[in-house]
């Protein structure tokens, strides 16, 4: 079994409306030095071994998790669940 | 004319679609649950409800775009049927890659639903020749995720190809352009965010989408006229 | 953790683990009674739940027999999932109300999702359709950050599941009072529609039968057992800690469909959601009220996580579950619905004839209880009562008379105060046109619902006025019915029935108990003299922080029957030229009034005074104007008084109104005298309008010139421009809100 | 300036609806091998220097980014930005 982790984020150049929901009031709460914030997506799964992990992630990620319009998506495969 | 409304898991607005096409409009109108045998082909239009398809967890409209029924939908559209998405089932279009863009939360985050006046921009689609150009209509809308997102050189081509068939009279979400509403570039399929068919009695305060429904039927007895 | 080997009959008897679970030294004594043993860890934890105020009423249930629960149109009463009542044509609307008070103070979103969930699994668990949603909330002073966030993320969870099920939330009211500052409440109210013939009820009839377990696994939700956070808890233990329940509306918008499929089986015997305390109370309660009892293999039951005890899933209040109890043979029939929506189905045990409540677990008993000791024959406590000093201290309190300068003024201030200003930010949040039947939305007195293929519509509200309970219970009980069948009447409906939220606080002091017993006394009054039985409701007690309790708070949920979709009225004036009438003549009331709050930013004094005779005469009388076509429209004196009402009246469009009033200026334009109505009528109709409406006065007319003006002894006393009265008015809370305090 | 990455993710326990009907969709897309989704929230930032990141981080971790009663949180600071 192998653990991954995937991050899901918004396109550069892609208006990130909860971002800025969270600066701004970052902002007003007076957390005057915080800039940037982008929010975007994390997901943890496991594959079972016996699968290329690489191809089976990189798809599901293509065809369902990211949306390549408005994301990009990077995932690492963390670590090997013993069971 | 027969209407089929496509019934995803967590669809809300699909009994609402199928009064507007059977009892509004008076046609013939079915509930296509999305797993059914089905064929997509006895019917003469497809209707994509709103609601929160698979509870619109990941991304409205994302899961549904997977499933069978949608590629059953893609060789439908292929052939020229008109398919009408409102709401989440615009999303579920956007989703599919039948029209371009995505669409982002509403700018201010919130959930949001009451009636808008929209500009009928194009009025020469299969969905549109009742209304006048930039008539303006007013429909509701009720949408979380609404605020349409392209890139320039889509939206330039939108803009060119008379895709955009409706704006906002005053953009509540953040679309790219004022859009409410964009056509794919065969004129067959239209996703829009209002819902017109929750505007097809007076008695709920406005039948401005009736139109819509009027325009499709009326294209669809002229072309049978012509061909038959 | 929760059930250690060691935890054996006897360590739960020594240690007293069973006051950690809530029950009295009385109570386990009397457990022991029943069982004719030491019960075991997981029974004692059944027992503690089912004995619960939530489950049992205890100490509420000898008020609650005081309501009249019967009328000719009364379908079902109180006792079921939710109450009944019939509109002809073979149709009847299904509502009830929950609280969801606690859950909402520590996760207000979940808090809120959830509360709306369970009551919508109230309606459908009666084979009904839900096709409304209505939601009271009380909420501190917004000024302060931690309101705030509780009122943002209570709207947003009400949004977030009630949008996504596909129910129109159509209704409600947000209250703001300092004494909610730490004690939110959160009531939903739904309401469904049903063809009397599938009406269900959950009983777990015919022995032998079996029992279906359907909708989400079980997981370490809510279990009340959190108490458990003891000494004793090790860093294991810590990490199976119960959790906070997360809605699912999909699930649920699932299981809506799924259930109404089944419901047309005659497969089905009985069916029940699983709300508070679980698997254990609709088990409990299907078996007693069958007179029947059941037997259940808890191995059976969906998991959501590793190694659950019978404990945990016996008190878990994971959402989105309901149990069925089907007719032996035919279980694959039902099953199968479930599996075309994707839910997991199993069956978990079988209805037996012995009356007790058995399960098993790894090849154990687990539990065996007599059922009827869960729920028919649960125990009942009389609380002692008396009446609180800060009352017999208003009661001797000379006549409040507050002193205005500038009435124009003054309204404005009024319309910016949050109880009072545009609630717009709250319900355009939520879908309130899904399921294209709403003819009124939210922003008129009630919501008005058609209701297809008849001419006839419902209209429905929650209301609850608790600062008059604070200052007098009894008449404030009155008045909250009063004030709700007033907003039917208003929007053309006669008033049919009434479910009831009560909260308040710890019933254990006398004081409090004595104001629940007051609005109780109050409230069936009320209801009695206009026709509106009682068909469901809800108890929340124990609303306090740090030993303050919230104002008495018993929001009362009412449907109303229109006759034909003619009758609709709109709240807001309608065109130029139509006559203003007000109902009724204002008296010097002001204590417990907005503009009390605002001068004297406190409640006190004796509150209006309430007959419910003339109640009674005037929504009959207008009622029947509105019938004959006469009235143009109509809205309720509330709030800040006829000031406010007529501003309210002018919100919708842009007209404006010139009234003369006579007498104390003051008093006719912010009293909060009750049973009065603000009302507009054609000119042409004046007179006829006279006639059926004996106390209808004349105040001048609707004019265009978009102002709201006000003459009082010959002089133009207020002068304001509609629009400006808007904006303040809308913009209220929004500004509020942004402000951080 | 200082990026900081930050983690939120459900406590263990929690119901995570979304994850369910990911992992659901993955498995009737074919997927069979993916297990244990749970889906949580991805931010990025950047802080002024001269503020104390960990602090400042921790705290409007907890004041306003996760909701400690469902929520845990996780954050790095990945590197310093050049301006
Ligand atoms: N929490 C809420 N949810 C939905 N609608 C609400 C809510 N609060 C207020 N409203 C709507 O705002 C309008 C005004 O509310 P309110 O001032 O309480 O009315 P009234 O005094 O006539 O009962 C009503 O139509 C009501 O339904
Ligand atoms: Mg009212």
């Amino acid at each position: 079994m192998k653990k991954v982790n995937i991050h899901i984020t918004l396109k550069e150049g892609v208006l990130d409306p909860q971002g800025k929901a969270v600066q701004d009031s970052l902002n007003t709460l007076g957390y005057q030095e915080v800039k940037g914030v982008r929010v975007g997506k994390f997901m943890e799964l496991e594959v079972e071994d016996g699968v290329d992990v690489d191809k089976q992630v990189s798809e599901i990620c293509e065809k369902l998790l990211a949306n390549p319009v408005i994301e990009d998506y990077e995932y690492k495969v963390v670590e090997e669940v013993i069971q | 004319m027969r209407f089929a409304v496509i019934v995803f898991p967590g669809s809300n607005c699909d009994r609402d679609m199928y009064h507007a096409a059977k009892d509004a409009l008076g046609e013939e109108a079915e509930l296509v649950w999305y797993q059914s045998d089905e064929n997509l082909a006895d019917y003469d239009a497809i209707l994509l409800p709103g609601g929160f398809s698979y509870g619109d967890y990941l991304r409205s409209g994302a899961i549904a775009s997977t499933s069978s029924i949608v590629t059953e939908i893609k060789q439908q559209a292929a052939l020229g049927k008109p398919i009408l998405g409102v709401c989440n089932g615009f999303q579920v279009l956007l989703e599919s890659g039948l029209l371009p863009g995505a669409m982002l939360r509403n700018k201010r985050l919130k959930f949001m639903c009451h009636f808008e006046e929209l500009v009928v921009q194009n009025n020469e689609t299969i969905f549109t020749t009742s209304y006048q150009k930039h008539e303006r209509i007013s429909l509701p809308i009720a949408h979380g995720e609404g605020n349409y997102y392209c890139d320039p050189a889509t939206q330039q081509q939108l803009e060119a190809n008379g895709q955009i068939v409706f704006t906002y009279g005053e953009n509540p979400n953040g679309s790219v352009a004022d859009i409410a509403g964009i056509i794919n570039e065969q004129g067959n399929v239209l996703g829009m965010m209002p819902h017109p068919e929750r505007a097809v009695e007076e008695l709920l305060g406005s039948a401005d989408g009736l139109k819509l429904f009027q325009s499709i039927l009326h294209n669809w007895r002229e072309s049978h006229v012509t061909s038959a | 953790m929760l059930q250690a080997p060691e935890m054996t009959p006897e360590v739960v008897e020594q240690e007293k683990l069973y006051r950690e679970m809530g029950l009295t030294d009385e109570e386990y004594q009397l457990i022991q009674q029943i069982m004719k043993r030491k019960p075991n860890f997981t029974e004692t934890g059944i027992f503690s739940v089912m004995w619960s105020e939530h489950c049992s009423y205890k100490t509420s249930k000898p008020l609650l027999k005081k309501f009249p629960t019967e009328a000719s149109h009364v379908v079902q009463g109180p006792g079921e999932g939710a109450g009944v009542i019939d509109i002809g044509e073979g149709k009847a609307v299904v509502f009830k109300i929950e609280s969801h008070n606690h859950p909402s103070a520590v996760e207000p979103y979940q808090g809120a999702a959830t509360g709306v969930g369970g009551i919508i699994r109230d309606v459908f668990s009666m084979g009904a359709r839900p096709i409304a949603l209505l939601n009271s909330l009380r909420f501190g002073n917004l000024s302060s950050n931690r309101v705030k966030y509780l009122f943002e993320e209570v709207v947003n969870g009400i949004a977030g599941y009630g949008n996504c099920v596909g129910v129109p939330t159509v209704g409600g009211e947000v209250q703001f009072d300092n004494c909610y500052d730490g004690n939110p409440l959160v009531n939903a109210m739904c309401v469904g529609l049903i063809d009397q013939k599938d009406i269900q009820k959950g009983i777990a009839a015919g022995v032998g039968n079996t029992v279906i377990y359907a909708g989400a696994a079980t997981g370490r939700d809510g279990i009340h057992g959190a108490t458990f956070a003891s000494e004793d808890l090790s860093e294991e233990s810590e990490s199976k800690r119960s959790s906070v329940q997360v809605g699912d509306p999909f699930m649920e918008k699932l299981l809506i469909e799924a259930c109404l499929e089944v419901i047309h089986s005659d497969a089905l015997v009985g069916i029940q959601d699983m709300g508070a305390a679980g698997l254990t109370s609709s088990a409990s309660e299907m078996a007693s009220k069958a007179g029947t009892g059941m037997e259940m293999n808890l191995d059976l039951i969906p998991q959501r996580e590793q190694d659950m005890t019978p404990y945990e899933m016996m008190l878990s209040e994971s959402q989105e579950r309901m149990l069925l109890v089907v007719k032996k043979g035919q279980e694959q029939e039902i099953i199968d619905v479930f599996t075309k929506y994707g839910l997991e189905a199993v069956a978990v045990g079988h209805v037996t004839e012995d009356k007790q409540f058995r399960l098993l677990h790894k090849g154990e008993v687990a539990a065996d209880i007599p059922v009827d000791s869960l729920a028919e024959d649960a125990p009942i406590f009389h609380k002692s009562s008396k009446k609180p000093a800060y009352i017999t201290g208003f009661e001797q309190m000379d006549t409040y008379i507050p002193e205005v300068q500038d009435h124009g003024e003054t309204l404005k201030t009024l319309l910016q105060q949050p109880t009072i200003a545009s609630k717009e930010w709250v319900y355009d949040q939520y879908d309130s046109m899904v399921q294209t039947n709403t003819v009124l939305a939210p922003g008129s007195d009630a919501a008005v619902l058609r209701v297809r293929g008849m001419d006839k519509a419902i209209a429905m509200t929650t209301d609850c006025n608790s600062r008059y309970i604070y200052l007098e219970p009894e008449t404030g009980g009155k008045i909250a019915v009063a004030e709700a069948a007033r907003n039917i009447v208003c929007a053309g409906g006669k008033p049919m029935a009434l479910t009831d939220g009560l909260n308040f606080g710890n019933p254990d002091k006398p004081e409090n108990f004595w104001q629940m017993e007051k609005s109780v006394d109050g409230m069936s009054e009320a209801s009695l003299k206009l026709n509106t039985p009682v068909i469901s409701g809800n108890v929340s007690l124990y609303n306090e922080t740090n030993g303050q309790a919230i104002f008495p708070t018993p929001v009362v949920g009412m449907v109303g029957l229109i006759e034909s979709l003619e009758h609709i009225t709109p709240s807001f004036f309608q065109q130029e030229g139509d006559a203003v009438y007000v109902i009724g003549d204002a008296e010097q009331e002001f204590a417990g009034s907005e503009l009390q709050n605002v001068l004297e930013t406190n409640y006190f004094g004796k509150a209006p005074k309430i007959d419910l005779d003339v109640e009674t005469l005037r929504q009959r009388q207008l009622l029947e104007a509105i019938q004959t076509g006469l009235v143009e429209s109509a809205h309720d004196i509330a709030e800040g008084g006829l000031a406010v009402a007529l501003a309210e009246s002018l919100f919708d469009q842009t007209l404006g109104c010139e009234v003369t009033l006579d007498g104390d200026l003051t008093t006719a334009l912010f009293s909060e005298t009750q049973s009065r109505f603000l009302v507009s009528v054609k000119q042409e109709n004046k007179q006829a309008f006279e006639r059926v409406v004996e106390d209808a006065t004349y105040l001048g007319d609707v004019t265009n010139n978009a102002k709201l003006q006000v003459i009082s002894k010959g002089k133009l006393a207020i002068s304001e421009s509609v629009e400006n009265l808007k904006a303040l008015w809308k913009g209220a809370i929004p500004c509020m809100l942004k402000s951080k305090g």
